[in-house]
């Protein structure tokens, strides 16, 4: 059984205010020297027989589908070692 | 590891058990020995143990709760008294109501989102169970000092939690309290109230008769969460971990919730069921039990076909388990296929695991072999019983002796004017829309009043426009100077709020937050808030439907205001007649009533 | 003849019966729809109803929008079905491509629930005939993930179109790109608002106000007189 | 400037009903051959100065008391190169 990855962020030009509000709130904890914070969604997929390419091939179709709304989100797809 | 089983627990009497690290006392394992006849298995260790818990079996507090029943007022409106999972009033038309409040204290604190979340989800769970469709929730609420760093982290996850789980289910928010004192620091009262509706013939209560009928689990499947949260609830101390490394936190999942409860109204619609549990504090151990102990005959448990999230969990861990959004339905052989098919119309996974027999004991058996033989009774309905010493403080009277005469009184206009500011502008006194904006109030489409008012009321038949009415109420500040009078004042300011509405007052439901019971002085001040709330009940005439008690609300040896909460129902027979709380046109005359 | 206006419910969906019942309060009849059939029941129109479908687990909208019943709705609407999502229907049809756009967590990462004024920017749609351009009302508003969001050619096109119909007025709750509350297709038959018309048709409820009723009469006269 | 990644993910015994959602349309959609999906968040912090230990070290604190809540999820701190 392999893991492959997908990692959904909203695009750059999109506001996060989930994201600022972690940032806003970094000083106030005490942790200073952070620019900026995204927050995005991570996805493990555990993939029962091989991750070859034609199985990659339809996780990166099915990020683009389902995982990622891509009018606002990017996505990146990865095989964990 | 050899399975115990109930034959190897014959064999091996001698053989230690980990009682004390689930959080029994001595004699009440020598009392467990005793039922048996034997050393319990350590299926049996668990049951016993959860179910004995101060959460489950009430043992400190059942003989001060009797006087609700002994003091109860006479009236024709209660269809189901204390006992079952809710009380059941009936509001005429045919109709009837179920209502009650919980408290999620402990897990509130530790994960505030989903411990509030999965509060509400709980009290949901208990209303569907009697049969009625719940309508609108409740959250009386207590926090430390607004100002205090861990208010920032507690307050926000639980209005998000209470929130986040009551718009995904479609429940109304129709009022609740938000509460600051420094009393609730590291103990925050997350309480929370579910309403229901249904039809006189549709009441369902949790009992498993009729040998031969089968037992349904179903909702979401059975995980490692949870697991010990009974005991950890049960005792003070957070880092207690009990006998396993398993998180005493839940998730909660509303979806599934909503899930359960459009198909478990499916299900009512067609009378598929013969008794019903829903699996909250104690899981399987408390609904197995209860359902045998509640019905005729015995009941036989298959605990290898509950489906699991986690294929590695132990028979004693499925018992344990506190998994959210799963009920257990007892249903004629020949109604479970029109059972199951519901379920899968609605996505819910629903497993038989189970049937009523002819005998009288609650058997599990785990991989064909016997790991649990108790009389269900013993478990459910005849844990321990405590009569705890009870003392008023010394310090009482110093406390009523500092009354509002001592202080200093505003000495020019400025003062006066820099008070009332200070009064107005404290968070006590303030708006609560920053908390009640992120609840919806509008849902379902029969929310009549809801906050700000005084209370929430609800249509319940468009037709006819009957309604009923809800407040909570509560002022541990009051209760702490005297706690009789302070419960009864809490249970008349509910009784007012929906009075004042036009509705007819009914029914009481209450959640008693208090500290530790061990604690002689918190002991008297629970006792004194019972019989003043049961003497207030009979005075008033509405008797106490149900409710719930969470002790150990505190940090070291210091406690918690002693904080009776008090629901009062009301029914309206014409919504069309209730009244808001603004003032209406101008040159409507003011009045004001009582002393 | 009665017109029979569909109302979908998928797993988690809240506001069904809430909206066939202000189908009927508009004269019209309510045809319950259920997201695992393709049948539409010959009904002359939809609404996609307010809740949490699927939990608005992965993305509001993202899970219902291939459910069975979403094909005949897509068919059909692209047939010219007079077509209504509110809220999470809203979401529902922004995530079919019906609609452009989608729509985010609220700015404020809170669940705003308000009584919501609004501008009708359009007469021009299947549901919003009754109301006059420009016209203000109040309708309640709730929800977390109600941030309409597109690209700004996207937005300048449906401003061109007058295809934004609705645009929140004092308040923008949830940080809308130019304030929009609602918007249409380019034929006017598919309309999608964020805030809920079907809670605002009985004096008695919610906030007393009754500025919802028209969306539903709009449609009914239509299909009537068609 | 560097990027630091912080994934958040419930722990393994945690139920996770929005990975669960995501699982159970999959084979509706037409996605065979995923046994298992757990879903996560993930932030990017952007780094003002260099990316040392004592850095990385202020930022393990950070998920550990903020980022994430440690009863119910784990957490994993990456740089990004
Ligand atoms: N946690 C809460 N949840 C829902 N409603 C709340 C909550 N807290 C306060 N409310 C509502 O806000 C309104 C004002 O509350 P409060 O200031 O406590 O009023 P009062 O002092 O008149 O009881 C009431 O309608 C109350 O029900």
């Amino acid at each position: 059984m392999a893991r492959v990855v997908v990692d959904v962020m909203l695009k750059p030009e999109i506001l996060d205010p989930q994201g600022q509000a972690v940032q806003r709130a970094l000083p106030r904890l005490g942790f200073a020297g952070i620019s900026d914070v995204r927050q995005g969604k991570r996805f493990e997929l555990e993939v029962e027989g091989p991750v070859d390419d034609a199985a990659l091939a339809r996780i990166r179709e099915m990020a683009e589908t389902f995982l990622a709304n891509t009018v606002i989100e990017d996505f990146d797809v990865k095989v964990e070692s | 590891m050899t399975l115990d089983t109930v034959k190897h627990a014959a064999e091996t009497p001698e053989s230690g058990q980990p009682w004390k690290e689930l959080g029994l006392k001595e004699d009440e394992y020598a009392r467990i020995r005793e039922i048996l006849g034997r050393r319990p298995t350590g299926a049996e260790l668990a049951m016993y143990s959860v179910m004995w818990s101060e959460h489950c079996s009430y043992k400190s507090s059942k003989v001060h709760l009797k006087q609700f029943g002994e003091k109860a007022p006479q009236t024709d409106a209660l269809l189901v008294g204390i006992g079952e999972n809710a009380g059941v009033v009936d509001v005429g038309q045919g109709y009837a109501v179920t209502f009650k409040i919980e408290s999620h204290n402990h897990p509130s604190y530790i994960e505030p989102y989903q411990g509030a979340a999965t509060g509400v989800g709980g009290i949901v769970r208990d209303i569907l169970a009697m049969g009625a469709r719940p309508v609108a929730v409740m959250d009386p609420l207590r926090f430390g000092a607004a100002d205090h760093p861990d208010t920032k982290r507690v307050l926000p996850g639980v209005v998000a939690g209470v929130g986040g789980y009551g718009n995904c289910l479609g429940l109304p928010n129709i009022g609740g309290e938000v509460v600051f004192d420094p009393c609730y620091q590291g103990n925050p009262l997350v309480n929370a109230l579910c309403v229901g509706v249904m039809k006189h013939e549709d009441i369902h209560l949790a009992q498993a008769s009729g040998a031969g009928n089968k037992v349904i689990l179903y909702g979401a499947r059975t995980g490692g969460d949870g697991i010990g949260g009974v005991s950890v609830l049960a005792s003070e101390t957070f880092d207690s971990t009990g006998p396993s490394r398993r998180p005493a936190v839940q998730v909660g999942d509303p979806f599934q919730e909503k899930l359960l409860i459009e198909c478990t109204l499916e299900i009512f619609r067609e009378q598929l069921v013969a008794g019903i549990q829903d699996l909250g504090g104690a899981g399987l151990s408390c609904a197995t039990s209860e359902l045998a102990s509640a019905g005729s005959g015995g009941m036989r448990v298959e605990l290898d076909t509950v489906p699991l999230r986690d294929a590695t969990l132990s028979p004693e861990e499925i018992l344990m388990s506190e998994s959210q959004e799963r009920m257990c339905a007892i249903v004629e052989p020949d109604k479970v296929d029109r059972f199951l098919e519901i379920c899968e119309k609605w996505d819910v996974i629903a497993t038989v695991i189970g049937e009523v027999t002819e005998g009288s004991r609650l058997e599990i058996f785990w991989h064909g072999e016997q790991i649990v033989d108790v009389p269900p009774r013993s478990v459910a309905h005849e844990g321990p019983t405590y009569h705890r010493p009870y003392a008023r403080p010394d310090w009482q009277d110093t406390l009523q002796a500092d009354d509002a005469g001592r202080l200093p009184r505003p000495a020019d206009s400025a003062e006066l004017r820099a008070q009332v500011l200070t009064l107005v502008g404290s968070p006590n006194q303030a708006s609560k829309s920053w908390v009640t904006d992120q609840y919806d109030r509008f849902v379902q489409g029969n929310t009549v009043l809801a906050q700000p008012e005084d209370s929430g009321v609800v249509r319940i038949d468009a037709d006819t426009d009957l309604g009923v009415a809800l407040a909570t109420d509560g002022n541990g500040r009051y209760a702490k100077l005297d706690p009789y009078t302070g419960a009864q004042l809490a249970l008349a300011e509910a009784y007012r709020n929906v009075a004042a509405t036009g509705a007819k007052p009914l029914a009481v439901s209450d959640c008693l937050n208090f500290g530790s019971p061990e604690d002689p002085a918190v002991m008297w001040q629970f006792a004194e808030a019972t019989r003043g709330l049961a003497d207030g009940c009979l005075a008033l005439g509405t008797p106490v439907t149900g409710g719930n008690v969470s002790l150990y609300n505190q940090t070291g040896d210091a406690a918690i205001h002693p904080t009776p909460v008090v629901a009062v129902l009301g029914v309206i027979d014409d919504v069309n007649r209730r009244t808001p709380m603004a003032f209406g046109e101008q040159g409507q005359l003011i009045l004001l009533l009582g002393e | 003849m009665t017109a029979r206006i569909g109302v979908v419910t998928f797993p988690g969906t809240l506001d069904d019966r809430d909206t066939q019942r202000a189908i009927g309060i508009a004269g019209a009849e309510a045809v319950p729809l259920w997201h695992r059939d393709k049948d539409l029941k010959q009904v002359d129109a939809v609404v996609l109803p307010g809740g949490f479908s699927y939990g608005d687990y992965l993305r509001a909208g993202a899970i219902s929008r291939f459910s069975p019943v979403m094909g005949s709705i897509v068919e059909q609407a692209n047939a010219g079905m007079p077509v209504l999502g509110i809220c999470n229907g809203f979401q529902v049809l922004c995530e079919a491509h019906l609609l452009p756009g989608a729509m985010l967590r609220n700015t404020g990462l809170h669940f705003v629930c308000r009584d919501q004024k609004l501008r009708v920017e359009t007469a021009a749609t299947a549901w919003t005939a009754d109301y006059a351009a420009g016209e203000e009302i109040s309708i309640p508003l709730k929800n977390i993930d109600g941030r309409y969001t597109a690209d700004e050619r996207t937005l300048d096109d449906l401003e061109a179109e007058g295809r934004v119909v609705f645009r929140y007025r004092d308040v923008n709750p949830n940080g809308s790109l130019r304030d929009i509350a609602g918007i249409s297709n380019a034929a006017g038959n598919v309309v999608g608002l964020m805030p809920h018309p079907e809670h605002a048709v009985e004096p008695l409820i919610g906030t007393g106000r009754t500025d919802g009723l028209a969306f539903f009469t709009s449609v009914i006269k239509k299909l009537v007189s068609a």
